[in-house]
């Protein structure tokens, strides 16, 4: 039975509203843009900062040192490093790059106290940009965007649920739970309708 | 311990009138008399007494629950000298606040006969206390939303058949046919698959209770005293001996206490520990409008309830703060959270405008059912956790606690709600079955 | 409505990112095989809730996650302060001392 | 019967006429006009009709504070009920009507019941409709018709709604003078500021009063001059229409702004909101919202045609609209002056009736120029006229003698000003009574402390040039907190206003005529005299008694009024009556704002799991569990329920089936403590599973009752996968987590939810082996190699796996847990595979039925927070030997709790094996039905099970678990849909008890 060949496709969280084929090249056509960055990678790390044993081990099998600051985020070679608590991280890649770390992460962390976690499945992004962008995440979230600088991540709530945002470049990533994908998007779109919301191609931005 | 239910029915047979006390003036032919006279006739609803230095059982609280108390220690146990102690105006608690939903469709045996106690005791009110309670049984439907919700219905509406309770399973077009205005639709978030609905119950003047047991009260020799606020508890031995009010100290061997969202408050100046947390519960309602909803229709999945008052008002409830608070009010979120389950409901209320919007203090219990008790201090009792739901009980309440005040034991319908069942773990949990109790 | 500093974020958020998780500080029996009915009883139900200020635990579920203290009067909604867990039993237990 | 007066500062725009419906007639007015303002101008007196005793009413205000004058606007599903005309923008086509007055505004029946008005006081409902009690439905029934002002929309609303959130430095509360002077000052020194206005335009009062002057600008330029600063400066926005209802705690204000309900329809967008809610979190918040004139109490003082001055001045000066040719004007403060010039200027004829007996020389003087008769020291006794005023008695006040009837088509009067008060006192704040300005007011600084700072006239300052400089004070002291300063030169407000005299402290002239407080509620004086009588002493009694401000406008006009006239019946000074509690909303606020996007799609979360596609292509019907969307039951075309339900059940049974079992929470635990974390969090003991092996578990509350359960495997050491309920989930993980933080820090363990990573395909079925076999070669699936509640991983179908060998069903079953990437994938290449077998893709209810037939509990379902694992009959997975006493454990030991005659779960089976128990049926002893009837238990699950060919259920009885075996006590009875039926009390598993079937 060795000679099954299969071939896997995987689908994002917001697959079903086929943004693929509604997206446009963005200019300042409409007030906001948004997209799906999908099947991106997401560990999940646990462990306490205050154990230089686990943020050296941490720090040697990522490249960089993790961010211990409140709320904060650091953008390395392969991604983000997002501090979500003070003992939780969360690391975005890209999907191929995933495995890599995480195993890199557990042989460094072998004896340590923490967790690491492949959570890839279970997250998604939406990047949000435009003039506008901010307004309409003003009507999605009661986190005050004034006080997201560069550099912070914070956990806020989205509609009636919880997303992590982060302003990058001209925009913001609005990282999520993938089983509520569908109410995010359908959020985001009515918030962003009386803007002009237009489906972006995340290449041509 | 629990309560054999074989003869709880007799219990609910209601004493006789007796004396002749009461002041059963209000009548149309007395507004006609003094409508020719400019209305110059009329006398005091109730007494302005002057407070007096002891008395044999004193009420802290001229909540309804408080008055009615009195009012029955005084009917029917004959007790002449009693006070009710408020420190604000009277009925100006949870009794000024609440959105008046009568009902007895309880789960447990305890609670369904506490309740219908009470009910059966409004369905003669107005006529009992002669003050228009403006008691109006246009029925409630408690709605489900999900298959568990069903089953929790079905399950509910039996056990009220059982104890003699009137209550109807309904299915989703049996509730449309009975409210023409509501969304069964399939497509909401939480679809409408049916209700309980009991038609005995539903919703009376809130004001009127508490004025219309004030003025029998008051009538069979109860001093009602305002702006008294009762500020500590003298106690000798495990026995009370008075109380020290903002008026001055006063001399008493029973005290009942009624005091609803303050319970924790004098239960630390009596030295007792209580299972209760304040919360904030928020209501509101809209502008008057045209009759367009003539029954009481609840729903614990999208969290609101809604009727609509005599005056033409939705009069919607919302549901309850998280935290705990004494402040009468709560946070805007919920009301929000509540303006959108009733456009869930109702979609066409989407434009109907919200009047006014407040809160009250509620004392909640771990299994929310009341505690009508003695406490370890002799003398003191204890008649509250009534949480978000205990306007509709206020007859009975007052009726077996005056009881257990009178008889320094409780009458069998309030047994069970003994602050013991903390300790033992008989609690009447009416979270499972019944949710939210309006 | 409140806001509330949250110790571990470091800033203040609204109250909708936030659980309310109780009275702080109620301790668990450490053999509760020794306690009686009423002592667990206790234990498990009875509670403080004062009129003024309250030490109570909020957990911010929308944010970190992580459970805190603050101290708030329950009369006025005055928030006095907010703090770990760990920061938060010392203050408290130095104002139970006074007490 | 056109009455316009066209002046350069009127806010109209006469060059664009619009054309508009009121009750069915059509009129004209202007672009700038509010609704009222296009009514009066068409002579339209009478608007409504009052509430008890349809007494004729037309308008008394110009704005928030109109208490009549409500009416429905537009039709079908956009109409609206119970505006006031005051707060309606003309548009082009609007179309209004009454909401009062019945058959016809001109003619209302109710006005017949009127003449009984003396037999109807404050509260004569509660006297009467008592006789005979079983009437009283039938009375109720008419108080009801007779109730209530506009009519609900009966048709969902097509508009939307939806809410913003906004933090910023500074939020201004009003558009007046005093809101604009602190909007620019605190804009000035860099501030980030948003300033609310609930009119169509800012500027507020000095609209009504363009001809004052501040500094060398006319009011109206000096307001424009402003707003052009204001609109310039990046760091400011303002939002006119938007009425800021409610503050809350820390400065959370929310405003309402009316986005579009200005336009007429065809330039409405579809994509735009109706409107739109504003959360305001504002760190300074300056309250400027200005004060109402309230009018005087005299005689007849609701008919049509009277109105206060300052709705008069508004009325002419802003819209230009003569209310009237013949004016009384009856004051008893100077604030009305300036109208009254303003008035007669433009050529109304003046009657000036002063309750004072000295009227200030100065304006003496001016009013003697312009014409105006003055009557020092008089009052009106009462109006004269049936549907609309035509003169006024008057009344010498010294010596109360009648005096002579003036013909008139119009009275105003000012009782003085009453501040806007309201939102400042939202979240606990008072106001207090100032006798030299006769008003409650807020104080400019008493509330800095809270970040709240008061300007302008609500403050009691009711000069304009006094009350610019105060706000200049007031932001300077604002700013300097902030270490920030007043970066202004331009600071001075030299203004023409001549000084004001002291104003007459009266509230009402005593008349024997009919003279109300609150016109919306029709109360009168003598209500308020009869609710002191009967002893409704408080204000609160007084107000709830009579009715006084529980109206729409909450009595913007009257409160004060009834305050003081209480007082004076009380014998009390005002402040000791007190004012009642201001809450929310300061003027009403559709549900629709309220709930913004939380309605329809966005009402609330629905979840789905990765394969939901899937599921809608195979028709599945869902079931909504917590908040998770789950496929309930895959009907075929022409299948109801049971029919697809057998079918399912059957596939299972005798097959293959397939469940999609994602939804279930799993929680990631590591850490060298976590056998022991789980042993305190479990009832059962986790020392002595090995890696590779799972186990059942139940968690209960610390009470001692069943919370949750599901099966945990053990990775590693130190390494479990534990799962949950569906709707357990989220709760489950905060309840570790809390049980982590505060009581067991010293634990070494971390907790993560993986629910949303995994996807979980259960394939249940004596044919499940085969299936997976075609898809996965990696790992041995024999019966012993991979054993009964083992896991491994592996690769199914070319994805990583974890494949547990549990059941849910009693038969062979695997589920197989993939990165939900690929969860869809991997869904359909079960089915692929399972096709050659009949695979059947099942829902939650044959998954319910499944484990009944093997008694397995659902938690929610079989437990209500009341069952102990006793009560359940699974004292089997509690473990009460473990060293530390795991949570609930104590609890079980209670002596309720720990009593053996407790209801427990067992199985239930009907003599037919057709019938199907209803779940929710009560169980009692014998099917003799007089209530009350004692009750054993509930049935908790029933269904027909297709592969036994009979139904079965569980439930609880009272001492169940010995009746069970008790062959000559095991039968009980069911009730439901008023019949009892005979069941046997059974085990609750219905076959294969040992367990062969999923032994293969
Ligand atoms: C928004 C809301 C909606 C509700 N809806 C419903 C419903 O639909 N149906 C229903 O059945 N129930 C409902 N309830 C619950 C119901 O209002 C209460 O359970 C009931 O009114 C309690 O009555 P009471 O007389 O015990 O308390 P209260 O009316 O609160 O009376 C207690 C009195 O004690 C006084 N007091 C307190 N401390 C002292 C002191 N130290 N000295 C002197 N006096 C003191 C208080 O001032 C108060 O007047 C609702 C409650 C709220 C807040
Ligand atoms: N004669 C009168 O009736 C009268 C009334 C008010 C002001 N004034 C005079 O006008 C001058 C300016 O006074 P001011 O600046 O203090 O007040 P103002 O009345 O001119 O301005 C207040 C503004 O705030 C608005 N407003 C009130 N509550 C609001 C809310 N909750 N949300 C949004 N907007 C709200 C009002 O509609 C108005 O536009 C003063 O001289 C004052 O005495 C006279
Ligand atoms: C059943 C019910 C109906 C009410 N209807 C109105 C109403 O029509 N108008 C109004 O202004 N207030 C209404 N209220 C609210 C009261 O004005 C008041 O807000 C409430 O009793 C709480 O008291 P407080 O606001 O003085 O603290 C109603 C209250 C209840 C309980
Ligand atoms: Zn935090």
């Amino acid at each position: 039975m060795s000679n099954l060949t299969f071939n896997p496709v995987m689908q994002s969280p917001l697959h079903h509203f086929n943004l693929k084929t509604k997206q446009q090249h963005v200019d300042g056509s409409k007030g906001v843009w948004a997209n799906e960055m999908p099947l991106l990678g997401y560990i999940s790390l646990r462990g306490n900062a205050q154990n230089a044993l686990f943020t050296k081990a941490a720090k040697k099998a990522l490249g960089f040192a993790l961010p211990i600051l409140p709320c904060s985020l650091i953008s390395t070679s392969w991604g983000c490093i997002y501090l979500l608590s003070p003992d939780e991280w969360l690391l975005v890649c890209d999907r191929e790059l995933r495995t890599e770390l995480q195993q890199k992460l557990e042989a460094a962390l072998v004896g340590i106290h923490s967790q690491v976690i492949d959570n890839s499945g279970g997250f998604t992004t939406v990047f949000v940009q435009g003039k506008n962008a901010s307004d309409v995440l003003h009507h999605c979230t009661v986190y005050d965007l004034n006080a997201l600088t560069i550099g912070k991540v914070v956990g806020t709530t989205f509609g009636k649920t919880s997303v992590f945002l982060h302003q990058h470049n001209n925009g913001y990533k609005v990282i999520f739970r993938r089983s509520f994908a569908d109410y995010i998007w359908r959020y985001l779109e009515r918030s962003a309708l009386p803007y002009d919301f237009g489906i972006a191609n995340l290449g041509s931005s | 311990m629990a309560l054999k239910c074989e003869n709880s029915l007799s219990l609910l047979a209601h004493k006789p009138i007796t004396g002749a006390r009461l002041n059963k003036d209000y009548s149309i032919w007395k507004l006609l008399s003094q409508g020719f006279k400019q209305h110059q006739g009329w006398t005091p609803a109730w007494r302005n007494p002057e407070i007096k230095s002891s008395y044999d059982v004193v009420i802290i609280g001229a909540g309804g629950h408080g008055l009615a108390t009195a009012y029955y220690l005084a009917r029917e146990h004959g007790i002449k000298n009693i006070a009710v102690l408020e420190k604000g105006y009277l009925g100006g608690g949870n009794t000024a606040r609440n959105t008046t939903i009568v009902r007895s469709n309880y789960l447990w045996d305890e609670a369904a006969m506490l309740y219908e106690h009470s009910l059966k005791l409004w369905e003669g009110l107005t006529e009992e206390i002669n003050f228009n309670v403006m008691f109006s049984q246009r029925g409630v439907f408690n709605l489900g939303h999900t298959l568990q919700d069903m089953r929790d219905i079905e399950r509910r509406v039996n056990a009220n058949n059982l104890n003699g309770i009137d209550a109807l399973a309904l299915n989703a077009q049996e509730v449309k046919d009975r409210i023409p205005m509501i969304n069964i639709s399939k497509n909401t978030r939480f679809p409408i698959m049916g209700a309980s609905f009991q038609p005995r119950a539903g919703v009376a003047r809130h004001d009127a209770v508490a004025w219309g047991f004030a003025r029998a009260a008051s009538n069979y020799g109860v001093d009602i005293i305002e702006n008294c606020e009762v500020q500590g508890m003298d106690i000798e031995n495990a026995t009370i001996k008075g109380l020290q009010t903002s008026l001055g100290y006063i001399r008493t061997s029973k005290v009942g206490c009624v005091t609803a969202g303050h319970s924790s408050v004098m239960a630390k100046a009596a030295g007792i520990r209580m299972p209760i947390e304040s919360h904030p519960l928020q209501a509101f309602v809209s502008e008057s409008l045209k009759p367009i909803l003539d029954t009481v229709v609840m729903s614990n999945a999208v969290h609101g309830y809604v009727s609509q008052s005599d005056k033409g008002e939705l009069v919607i409830g919302a549901g309850i703060d998280h935290y705990t608070s004494y402040a009468q009010r709560g946070s805007p979120h919920i009301i929000e959270h509540t303006a959108a389950a009733i456009i869930e409901l109702f979609p066409m209320f989407s434009r109907v405008r919200m009047n006014r919007q407040w809160g009250g203090i509620v004392d909640t219990t771990p299994d929310a059912c009341p505690i009508i008790s003695k406490t370890k201090v002799k003398g003191l009792y204890f008649n509250c956790g009534w949480g978000t739901g205990g306007f509709k009980a206020t007859p009975g309440s007052g009726n077996i606690f005056a009881h257990t005040i009178a008889h320094d034991e409780p009458h069998p319908l309030n047994a069970a709600f003994s602050l013991d069942r903390f300790h033992s773990g008989h609690l009447i949990d009416e979270h499972g079955a019944a949710g939210v109790a309006h | 409505m409140f806001v509330i500093n949250c110790p571990h974020c470091n800033e203040p958020r609204e109250e909708e990112e936030f659980h309310y998780e109780g009275e702080a500080f109620i301790a668990r029996p450490a053999e509760p095989e020794t306690q009686t009915d009423a002592e667990w009883g206790d234990y498990l139900f009875m509670k403080k809730n004062p009129k003024g200020w309250h030490w109570e635990m909020w957990g911010h579920s929308a944010g970190c996650r992580k459970l805190f203290v603050v101290k708030r009067n329950t009369a006025n909604h005055a928030i006095d302060g907010a703090w770990t867990l760990t920061e938060a039993r010392a203050a408290y237990d130095a104002e139970m001392a006074k007490i | 019967m056109s009455s316009r007066v066209i002046h350069k500062h009127s806010r109209v725009d006469f060059s664009k006429p619009l054309s508009f419906t009121f009750d069915g007639k059509i009129y004209q007015g202007f672009a700038g006009d509010t609704l009222a303002s296009a009514l009066l101008a068409n002579g339209v007196k009478t608007i409504a009709r009052s509430f008890k005793y349809g007494r004729p009413r037309g308008i008394v205000g110009a704005w928030a504070e109109e208490p009549n004058a409500l009416v429905q606007v537009d039709v079908g599903a956009r109409t609206t009920p119970d505006l006031k005309a005051t707060q309606v923008e003309l548009y082009d086509g609007l179309v209004a009507a009454r909401t009062s007055g019945w058959p016809s505004l001109a003619f209302d029946l109710k006005s017949l019941g009127g003449r009984f008005s003396r037999f109807m006081p404050a509260g004569f409902y509660y006297k009467t409709f008592k006789w005979p009690n079983k009437f009283w439905p039938i009375y109720e029934n008419i108080i009801r018709r007779a109730a209530g002002y506009g009519k609900s929309p009966i048709e969902p609303d097509t508009e939307t709604y939806d809410h913003k959130h906004h933090h910023v430095d500074v939020l201004v509360v009003g558009g007046g003078a005093n809101g604009l002077l602190s909007a620019l000052l605190a804009a000035r020194s860099g501030l980030k500021v948003l300033l609310v206005d609930d009119q169509s335009e800012l500027g507020g009062y000095l609209l009504s009063m363009p001809n004052v002057t501040i500094g060398n600008l006319y009011a109206r330029d000096w307001v424009a001059k402003i707003i052009t600063e204001l609109s310039n400066s990046p760091n400011v926005t303002l939002l006119e229409r938007t009425t800021a209802f409610a503050l809350h705690d820390m400065n959370m204000i929310q405003a309402v702004e009316l986005v579009q309900d200005h336009l007429p329809h065809h330039e409405r967008k579809p994509e735009q909101r109706r409107e739109r809610m504003h959360r305001i979190r504002a760190k300074q918040v300056i309250l400027a919202t200005g004060a109402f004139e309230r009018p005087l109490v005299f005689g007849n003082n609701d008919l049509p045609g009277i109105m206060t001055v300052s709705a008069l001045t508004t009325y002419f000066n802003r819209y230009g609209v003569s209310c009237g040719k013949n004016a009384i004007i009856l004051t008893s403060n100077d604030l009305a002056y300036q109208g009254v010039a303003d008035l007669a200027e433009g050529g109304m004829n003046i009657t000036l009736i002063d309750t004072r007996a000295n009227i200030n020389p100065l304006w003496a003087a001016r009013f003697a120029k312009l014409g105006v008769t003055i009557y020092p020291g008089y009052g009106i006794d009462q109006a004269l006229g049936s549907n609309a005023v035509t003169g006024a008695k008057l009344v010498k006040l010294d010596s109360i003698k009648m005096s002579a009837s003036i013909n008139c088509d119009i009275i105003a009067s000012s009782g003085g000003l009453s501040p806007t008060v309201h939102l400042f006192c939202h979240d606990g704040g008072r106001p207090q009574w100032k006798d030299n300005v006769l008003a409650f007011v807020v104080s400019a600084t008493g509330r800095a402390n809270a970040g709240i700072y008061c300007v302008g006239a609500v403050t009691g300052v009711f000069g304009l040039q006094e009350s610019l400089s105060a706000t200049c004070e007031t932001i300077t002291e604002m700013l300097a907190a902030l270490n920030k300063k007043v970066e202004s030169d331009d600071l001075s407000f030299n203004t023409d206003e001549i000084n004001c005299s002291p104003a007459h402290a009266i509230f009402r002239i005593p008349t024997t005529a009919k003279a109300f407080v609150d016109f919306q509620n029709d109360v009168a004086v003598t209500d308020v005299e009869l609710a002191v009588r009967e002893n409704y002493r408080s204000i609160e009694h007084i107000k709830r008694y009579t009715a006084l401000g529980f109206g729409t406008d909450q009595g913007k006009l009257s409160n004060v009024n009834g305050f003081a006239i209480a007082a004076e019946m009380l014998g009390k000074t005002i402040p000791e009556v007190g004012t009642t509690t201001y809450r929310p909303a300061y003027t009403p606020v559709s549900f629709g704002a309220l709930a913004g996007a939380h309605v329809g799609d966005t009402f609330e979360p629905r979840r789905y799991t990765a394969i939901q596609a899937a599921h809608n292509s195979r028709n599945a019907s869902y079931e909504t569990v917590g908040q998770w969307m789950r496929p309930w039951y895959f009907p075929k075309p022409v299948e109801d329920i049971h029919a697809a339900v057998n079918r399912e059940c059957l596939a299972a049974r005798n097959n293959v089936g397939i469940l999609d079992a994602s939804t279930l929470g799993k929680i990631d635990i590591r850490g060298k403590d976590v056998r022991e974390f789980l042993n305190r969090i479990y009832t059962n003991a986790w020392n002595q599973l090995a890696p590779g092996k799972c186990r059942y578990g139940l968690m209960l509350n610390e009470a001692g009752m069943v919370m949750d359960d599901g099966v945990t495997a053990c990775i590693s050491d130190t390494h479990f996968l534990m799962t949950t309920t569906t709707g357990g989930a989220a709760g489950v993980m905060s309840w570790l987590e809390k049980w982590h933080q505060t009581e067991w820090p010293e634990l070494e363990v971390y907790m993560t939810s993986v629910t949303d990573h995994w996807t979980t395909a259960a394939l249940v079925g004596p044919k499940s082996r085969e299936v997976l076999a075609k898809l996965c070669s990696d790992i041995d699936l024999s019966k012993d190699a991979f054993k009964f509640m083992d896991w491994r991983d592996g690769t199914v179908a070319g994805v990583p796996a974890r494949v547990f060998r549990i059941s849910f069903s009693g038969e062979l079953a695997y589920e197989i847990n993939v990165d939900a990437s690929y969860g869809h994938y991997v869904w359909e290449e079960l089915l692929k595979a399972g096709a050659e077998f009949g695979i059947t893709p099942y829902g939650t209810e044959t998954m319910h039925v499944l484990r009944a037939e093997k008694g397995f509990i659902i938690v929610g379902q079989e437990t209500d927070g009341s069952v102990t694992p006793f009560d359940l009959d699974m004292a089997w997975a509690v473990s009460m030997k473990k060293p530390y006493s795991f949570i609930g454990k104590r609890s079980l030991a209670r002596s309720d709790t720990a009593r053996t005659d407790r209801k427990q779960l067992v199985g239930l089976l009907t003599d037919d094996p057709n019938f199907v128990l209803k779940e929710g049926a009560q169980l009692i002893n014998s099917d003799n039905i007089t209530p009350p009837v004692p009750m054993l238990g509930h049935v908790t699950s029933s269904y027909y099970s297709a592969f036994l060919g009979r139904s079965i259920a569980m439930g609880f009885v009272i001492d169940g678990i010995k009746r069970r075996s008790d062959e000559g006590n095991n039968i009980v009875y069911a009730w439901a849909d008023g019949k009892a039926v005979k069941v046997k009390i059974a085990s609750s598993v219905f076959f294969d008890a040992e367990g062969a079937r999923h032994d293969v």
